[in-house]
């Protein structure tokens, strides 16, 4: 099997009806060599900060983020690998509280390396791919969470410079 | 020579500009922190919600990799100016 | 929601069809308040030392198993909740090359507790609980596995008395 | 007093007893110490392949806990012999 068969990144559209799947996900990363497999699953949650959420949008930068998750799984491959598969998919759109904002799953001969691998991509995932939460809330407002800035979180990016605050 | 650069708004950005986009002029041989400052400008000019702030702990990116800030803008492809993700 | 329904153990009988079931695991973890889920799942592999594996039965001590089982999520949910859904599920028979032995899964708040609890399950399913693999081989050989010695694995048990090797 | 007890066989034990338990007579107060040595003995004198090197990393448990090697034999209740485990 070739490493490009191996790792396979999508973003799912809500408003076309998908979501990331983690059915997919498990099947994706099986294969008759690995005994091990660590899926990850990050759901919409009803409470956020203390406020009741209702529902969250997720905005992306496509092409990045997809780059981004690839990176993310070459790296966990090189790291873990070369006996691996590996799954990630995010959400793009609204999504109601309880469904699924993303999916990764990582599948090895053994667990240790599925573990630390799945938690891998999504940290890159949560810290490095671009991707914004809004929260729409039960009393009707609206917010864009504060997020994790890119500046010195990558290797490509430079520290912030001096700016207002 | 100037030539104008289209930036991609996301997140809370994009809620400045109905298009999700703003045009800006700039030098050919500006770098990143050019870019940066010329969005300032016309973010303040332009836009009365706009956060300087935000922009401050916000970086550019191509498609491709998010792009330092002594670096030249590529002219080719895409532009995006990116504020603190999360995803997931 | 009480702790007991919070968590769930099972023995899935593979001689009537039944194996652990990856969906099963996470519905039972799922909640509003749950923002982060993990899953294990142990499958056949078809080499195992370098011998070719056709398939593999698995032997339990069902009532302390479940006992273990128990005890390895009350654990978890002492440490890691007391926000968490806990499922853990094990395969008895025989199962084929790919099959579901195993499927371990955390629901909580956050991801990291949701790793770390479903990390510290697999390890005491694996390492604690009595269940034995007899591997059978292509050649029409078949061994149980070298295992994991329970003496001093477990505050329960005493040191190895001196004994003919 | 002496006793039988009934002992569960598991994993590779199981194929040395066509019903995976074995009866052994135990005095009352024998510990689980003397329950090793009483499956040592019937092993050895019963069961040609027998593997005296098994039993000595194996433990002997109750359906609730791992029973520590001093403590006396619980009566009540099922008791087996548990071979190194290889779950998963």
């Amino acid at each position: 099997m070739s490493m490009a068969d191996a790792l396979a990144c999508a973003i799912a559209d809500a408003a076309a009806g998908a979501l990331p799947d983690p059915a997919v996900a498990l099947r994706h990363v099986a294969a008759p060599g690995f005994g091990g497999t660590a899926l990850f699953v990050g759901t919409i949650r009803d409470l956020n900060h203390g406020r009741a959420v209702v529902g969250v949008s997720y905005d992306l930068y496509d092409a990045l983020a997809l780059n981004v998750f690839r990176r993310a799984c070459e790296e966990a491959a090189a790291a873990f690998g070369p006996a691996i598969r590996l799954y990630v998919a995010h959400a793009r759109g609204r999504l109601a509280v309880g469904e699924v904002a993303v999916v990764v799953a990582a599948g090895t001969p053994h667990r240790d390396e599925a573990f630390r691998a799945c938690r891998a991509v999504i940290e890159a995932v949560k810290h490095q791919a671009p991707i914004w939460k809004q929260e729409h809330y039960a009393d009707g407002d609206s917010a864009w969470s504060e997020g994790c800035s890119l500046c010195g979180g990558d290797a490509h990016a430079a520290p912030v410079p001096a700016g207002p605050a | 020579m100037t030539a104008t650069v289209s930036v991609r708004l996301f997140g809370a950005f994009r809620d400045l500009a109905p298009a999700a986009v703003v045009e800006l002029p700039l030098p050919d041989d500006a770098s990143v922190a050019t870019l940066r400052a010329a969005l300032e400008a016309h973010g303040r000019g332009h836009w009365p919600a706009f956060q300087p702030g935000l922009l401050a702990v916000s970086v550019f990116a191509s498609a491709e990799r998010v792009l330092r800030e002594h670096e030249p803008v590529p002219r080719d492809g895409e532009l995006a100016v990116l504020p603190p993700v999360s995803g997931g």
